[in-house]
């Protein structure tokens, strides 16, 4: 047991049950918090997994302006004080079976797999390093550097070959992805901004 | 505090006393959680003594003179008595689980900002290759808080204070992470302590005077983190006049004052990120002080401590200088209206923000053009950064054919509050060109 | 290493790459041109749907251009942006027709002028970029594209749905259809970090090939551990792309959809939104086969097979009781996606089967016949849908009872509609008969490798003469009740009934003029051909 | 627990059906939506964990931050369209959108 594990349980329970309560919860208000709870431990475990640049834009982005967003619609929308949602006790227990047995489904896929096996497998027929080579996600969580550069279409994680062969270089995700992000807004102004009266 | 240092010592006695490897980080951790917790518990406490006497004498008064002596020193904590003796009162229209943790999330999220802010060169809790962008993140949080407790107060003050609140903080994060990236720019790094050691040698060095769009980045920077903050001139969420309390109006006693330590918290993070980014941080700006105090830090023993302490004493004047400007403000400018706020900041201040942010793009490119150099500052940052970063130049090997393989792979469990250094990663290795400078201790 | 950026920059990216994404580079700019012409006020002078129209026809141009060069070498196929995305016949075909698509629907737009000058840009910057996402689905190489792509093709969509946003009806179709939307992105997105995560790449071109590597023994079967989280994953995914295409059981939102949607919007999403999910179904469905994948692919396709049968079945019943004209198009849409899936179902049975190499020249009839379709689709559905949009103009009503006696009243928009409902039953000598002879065809000798296909070719044959009911109905209002005498007559000007001709006229042609449907026919088999040389080479 | 591949894994899976059982289960269309994060914070948990941990290397790491930006972009329309929906209805109440049926 060592402090990287004592964090790592923390985290774990923490987003575990804050997703269930977000489930459980019939309050809008409160599953908003509850999904707050459940989304920064999840950027607590991006940390521990070294990405913290992940782990910040979680933050940053869903933690604080997606859920911020929602939270607003909540206040925007409810007719009441608090937004209660009722739910038949027959429709939870149904719910509750079927995804217990949708993550029964999930995890029996994902159990006995011999993970280091395949990685190295998969590594020694395509020649890329093997999972812990030379990109050494774990040093310090240094993967700002590396994440700039890839999304400019350099890739040093992938070492040793970087010289000759492209890698996958994520520049046009991140260009057409400001496009996308044009329209949507241009989408969401138009709908919630009421009709404008053109001055004549 | 003084974490990394302090904490790795900590750990070191710990271990000699028998206790297993992890459990010695992680009661280090503890013990300096618990140290950093109260330091910036009493941080509030000066600044709201600080506050009273500032606005005493701003409007001709003397402020506190009792408590504590002539300056009335222990004001603030015959304040934070009689809160803590005050009853705790939920109202009963209010959803009571929500209401009570909002003031927590308020604390919490100015509060863990601090995790990668650092006092002194390598003086932090947490060496954050992206150090920058974390705390902006975290601080960015806050607006839950005041969300949750203006909706879960179940009055309209508070309903609306939130709403009002919300608006401004999360308008107002736009041209503050645009400002902050300006001087990134220059720098080309996000880690915080790097950026410090970047602006030793000379006040000339500081990137306030990098060039003219970081010089105007500050101001904008300035009155922006003012705004973020919710400090007048920008404090229409608890608009006395309009909104009675705003979101605060419902609370009570401790939970009350918890808004007002994350307040003060969080205006020290943003002055001391202002002192970093921009004023030199640790470094006094004359070059003779600034290299014996790094010669100080370089050395071992206690020399080196006091190196440290010296730094946090430098860095802490600036950040506490930021502050009294901010508290100086409140008590001199009016208060603006909320649409004047949101329109400041978005028809005004965001697009300066962007202009400043192309201009300090173009202008090393620009000055490349004239005069075959890409600062006006003494030494090029570029080398300088070049040189900082083993190996990032002349060390990235030019054979493909070294070694990948690293033998002592990830999986050393590298403790999340503090930094250890693994033990893999030999030095001239493939990979070390691309990790950032090491933090010396 | 700062040198090496910039000269892979200025090599891959700036060389090749952006010269493969002219078309879509042609609409970036248009919608930015849009926005800054409402910003600096010029929309007075620069109208927002001139400026659209501008946009596209530059794109087919680009697109045509690219056709040209790529048709030279045939089974030309390269990867650009750094493998993340296809160039070959496929996604030059699946561009040229969107952009073709995009220009007939700003056409129909302009035409029936459901976004009012002040809303134009907001509209068009809309249909522009849901644009990009098609064509971006369409070449895309990598699970990420893959994503980003559905992503841009919905979003701006579930907008374009709410865009009536005064009308109940307009919203509801809105709520609905980005909830349910929303939720199968997600699904979807589970599904693609799982395939990505077991395989190590998001790569589409190396799946295959991982799939053997990770298999034990090479041969992938539901025994490995990492094949069952692969197929879970796979299965993840078809339920975000089966949402896409309307399947049951992941149709419940078309309707609806379509029926608080305007028409013109009706008619994009059912053929566009289509068109890219058969081609991001095709490349993945491709680029998941392999040798050592076989078994498994080929029970997909029986798979598939099933979902087609239940879905077309579904769609022709439902669209029965009908007696709103858009919710009917929608029934049919679904049965049409159900069609379109019997080619791929075919193809992959085929393609995976023993004698796969053999079948060489079937195997591209399918996909040949399923582009065949969709081309014809275009024409058919586009008009059918504009006849409604145009009809609505004039009744603000979109009830079939409304369309009595338009036989006598508006030959031209009478006869136009007839053409696109006979062909959309698959009537010769018009298009769609030809296009589902093809898929037919195809389906007929897949069933030589199993009796499933055969079983899906009788269901086919079934919903087809089933289908002509419900089309013969709103015929037979059309042309034999009487006009209720005290209706608005519809007098349509000379542009507009040019409009509905030409459509009218092209699902005539690609059904009986040879040169046109052969000429066709011949760049469908050649698309066809490329994803299939795509994937061997990468092999 | 030592944090490990499987475990990372398995918080996916929770998230992930989670989110699913919300989205099954919500009338309120903002209900909805939450339970969608939830499953694309289910995904991004085992792309950040399979980029630590597989060959997958630093791209799971982009995969993650393109989604996290995506998701904004489809979150932001979303409650726009609900906002709009709202306005119409004055209501969320997925079940109480019944004007269209058939």
């Amino acid at each position: 047991m060592n402090g990287e594990a004592v964090f790592f349980t923390l985290f774990t329970v923490s987003a575990c049950l804050g997703a269930l309560a977000v489930v459980v919860s019939q309050n809008v208000v409160r599953m908003a918090f509850w999904l707050i709870i459940c989304l920064g431990s999840t950027a607590g475990l991006f940390f521990l997994a070294d990405a913290d640049f992940v782990g910040a834009v979680q933050l940053l982005i869903y933690v604080g302006g997606t859920l911020v967003l929602l939270v607003f619609a909540v206040m925007l929308t409810s007719s009441g004080p608090y937004v209660k949602i009722e739910t038949s006790p027959g429709e939870v227990i149904l719910a509750g079976m079927i995804g217990l047995l949708f993550l029964f489904m999930v995890i029996a896929a994902q159990t006995g797999i011999d993970w280091e096996g395949t990685g190295s497998r998969i590594a020694e027929a395509s020649e890329i390093d093997p999972p812990d080579g030379t990109f050494d996600t774990g040093a310090e969580g240094h993967t700002l550097r590396p994440i700039g550069m890839s999304l400019l279409g350099l890739r040093p994680d992938r070492g040793a070959a970087a010289s000759g062969t492209l890698f996958t270089g994520y520049l046009l995700p991140f260009e057409i992805v400001s496009v996308h992000l044009l329209v949507v807004l241009v989408g969401a102004a138009y709908l919630a901004r009421a009709k404008r009266r053109r001055e004549a | 505090m003084f974490l990394t240092l302090a904490t790795q010592s900590l750990a070191e006695l710990l271990e000699s006393a028998g206790i297993s490897s992890g459990w010695q980080y992680a009661g280090a951790a503890v013990v300096h959680m618990a140290l950093l917790f109260g330091v910036f518990s009493l941080c509030p406490f000066f600044f709201i003594w600080m506050e009273r006497k500032v606005a005493g004498r701003i409007q001709d008064r003397l402020g506190p003179t009792r408590v504590g002596g002539r300056f009335g020193w222990l004001q603030s904590l015959a304040d934070g008595i009689k809160l803590i003796q005050k009853e705790d009162l939920c109202p009963p229209a209010a959803d009571s689980l929500l209401f009570r943790a909002a003031p927590y999330i308020v604390c919490m999220a100015s509060f863990a900002a601090f995790v990668v802010l650092p006092f002194s060169d390598g003086w932090v809790a947490v060496a954050a290759d992206s150090g920058l962008f974390i705390m902006l993140a975290v601080m960015s949080l806050e607006v839950f808080g005041i969300i949750l407790a203006g909706y879960s107060s179940g009055s309209k003050w508070s309903l609306f204070g939130g709403m009002r609140e919300a608006a401004q903080m999360v308008s107002y994060e736009i041209p503050l992470a645009i400002c902050a990236v300006i001087p990134i720019v220059a720098a080309g790094s996000l880690n915080l302590n790097e950026i410090g050691n970047m602006q030793s040698g000379g006040i000339q060095n500081w990137f306030l005077f990098h060039d003219p769009f970081t010089f105007i980045a500050f101001f904008v920077y300035f009155i922006v983190a003012t705004a973020s903050c919710k400090r007048a001139p920008f404090d229409l969420a608890e608009a006395e006049s309009e909104l009675v309390g705003g979101f605060h109006t419902e609370y009570s006693g401790m939970r009350w004052s918890f808004f007002f330590m994350g307040e003060y918290a969080s205006m020290f993070a943003v002055c001391g990120i202002a002192s970093i980014l921009f004023l030199g941080g640790w470094n006094t700006g004359i070059p003779a002080i600034d290299q014996g105090l790094a010669a100080m830090r370089a050395s071992s023993g206690p020399s080196a401590y006091l190196g440290g302490v010296l730094g946090i004493g430098v860095f802490a004047v600036k950040a506490v200088i930021g502050v009294f400007i901010q508290v100086w403000l409140r008590w001199t400018v009016p208060r603006i209206r909320i649409d004047q706020v949101i329109t400041v900041c978005l028809k005004y201040l965001v697009p300066i923000s962007c202009f400043l942010f192309l201009g300090s793009i173009t202008w090393p490119l620009l000055l490349h053009a004239g005069q075959q150099r890409t600062t006006w500052t003494s030494e090029p940052l570029g080398e300088r950064m070049a040189a900082a970063i083993p190996g990032n130049v002349a060390g990235r090997p030019a054979n493909p054919d070294e070694p990948a393989a690293n033998p002592d792979g990830s999986d050393e469990s590298r403790h999340p509050a503090s930094d250890v250094p693994s033990e893999a990663a030999p030095a001239g290795h493939a990979v070390t060109w691309m990790k950032p400078v090491e933090v010396t201790r | 290493m700062f040198s090496q950026l910039i000269q892979n920059l200025i090599d891959h990216t700036v060389e090749t790459s952006l010269g493969y994404f002219q078309a879509e580079l042609w609409l970036c700019g248009t919608i930015v041109v849009l926005l800054l012409a409402r910003l600096f006020s010029l929309d007075r002078l620069l109208p927002g749907n001139v400026l659209a129209l501008a946009g596209s026809v530059t794109a087919v141009f680009a697109a045509w251009s690219q056709l040209e060069t790529v048709q030279a070498e045939p089974g030309f196929s390269e990867t650009f942006f750094t493998g993340l995305m296809i160039q070959d016949l496929f996604s030059v075909y699946f561009r040229l027709f969107l952009a073709l698509f995009l220009v007939l629907t700003v056409a129909l737009t302009i035409l029936s002028g459901i976004p009012d000058g002040e809303d134009a840009p907001d509209f068009y910057t809309l249909l522009l970029g849901a644009t990009i996402g098609m064509m971006i689905m369409a070449g895309a190489n990598n699970l990420l594209m893959l994503f980003i792509g559905v992503e841009m093709a919905s979003v701006p969509s579930y907008a374009m749905v709410g865009f009536l946003k005064g009308r109940r009806t307009s919203s509801e179709a809105a709520l609905k259809y980005v909830v349910y939307g929303a939720g199968a992105a997600g699904v979807m997105l589970y599904g693609i970090s799982l395939i990505a995560g077991v395989l190590g790449t998001g790569d589409m071109s190396l799946l295959a090939d991982r799939i053997r590597i990770v298999a034990e023994g090479g041969v992938a079967g539901l025994g490995d551990a990492e094949v069952r989280l692969v197929v879970l994953g796979v299965m993840l995914v078809l339920v975000g792309l089966a949402f896409k295409l309307s399947l049951v059981p992941f149709h419940f939102w078309c309707p609806d959809a379509f029926e608080g949607a305007s028409a013109e919007v009706g008619g994009f999403l059912s053929v566009a939104s289509k068109a890219g999910a058969f081609a991001l179904l095709v490349r993945f469905a491709v680029s998941l086969s392999g040798p050592s994948s076989a078994a498994l692919m080929s029970a997909f396709g029986i798979g598939l097979g099933v979902i087609a049968m239940v879905t077309m079945t579904f769609g022709n019943l439902a669209a029965y009781g009908q007696s709103n004209m858009k919710r009917l198009l929608a029934y049919s849409t679904i049965a049409h996606a159900g069609y379109m899936l019997m080619a791929v179902s075919a193809m992959l049975v085929m393609q995976n089967s023993p004698q796969a190499g053999a079948l060489g020249q079937e195997i591209n009839a399918c996909i040949g016949g399923l582009l065949y379709y969709l081309a014809v689709y275009l024409f058919m559905n586009l008009g059918a849908f504009a006849v409604v949009a145009l009809i609505r103009n004039y009744t603000f009503t979109e009830e079939i009872s409304s369309y009595a006696g338009l036989g006598r009243q508006n030959p031209v928009l009478a006869v136009c509609m007839l053409f696109c409902l006979v062909s959309l039953v698959g009537i010769p000598p018009f298009g769609g008969f030809f296009a589902k002879l093809m898929i037919f065809g195809s389906v007929y000798k897949a069933g030589d490798l199993h009796w499933s296909m055969y079983l899906l070719l009788a269901v086919g044959g079934l919903n087809t003469v089933f289908s002509l009911v419900y089309y013969l109905r709103v015929l037979k209002v059309m042309f034999i009740e009487e006009r209720p005498a005290d209706s608005r007559p519809i007098r349509l000007p000379s542009l507009e009934r040019a409009y509905v001709s030409l459509l009218g006229a092209f699902v005539l042609l690609l059904g009986c003029a040879p040169l046109l449907a052969d000429g066709l026919t011949l760049l469908a088999g050649e698309a066809a051909n490329s994803v299939f040389s795509a994937a061997v080479t990468s092999r | 627990m030592q944090p490990s591949l499987s475990g990372y894994l398995l918080i996916g899976a929770v998230l992930f059906t989670c989110g699913v059982v919300c989205m099954a289960t919500r009338r309120n269309a903002i209900g909805v939506l939450m339970g969608v994060e939830l499953v694309l914070n289910g995904a991004n948990v085992n792309l950040v964990a399979f980029s630590r941990y597989t060959t997958l290397g630093i791209d799971g790491q982009i995969y993650s931050l393109f989604i996290i930006v995506l998701a904004a972009a489809e979150a932001a329309l979303a409650l726009a369209i609900a906002l709009n929906f709202y306005n119409n209805h004055l209501t969320i109440d997925v079940d109480k959108a019944s004007s269209l049926k058939g």
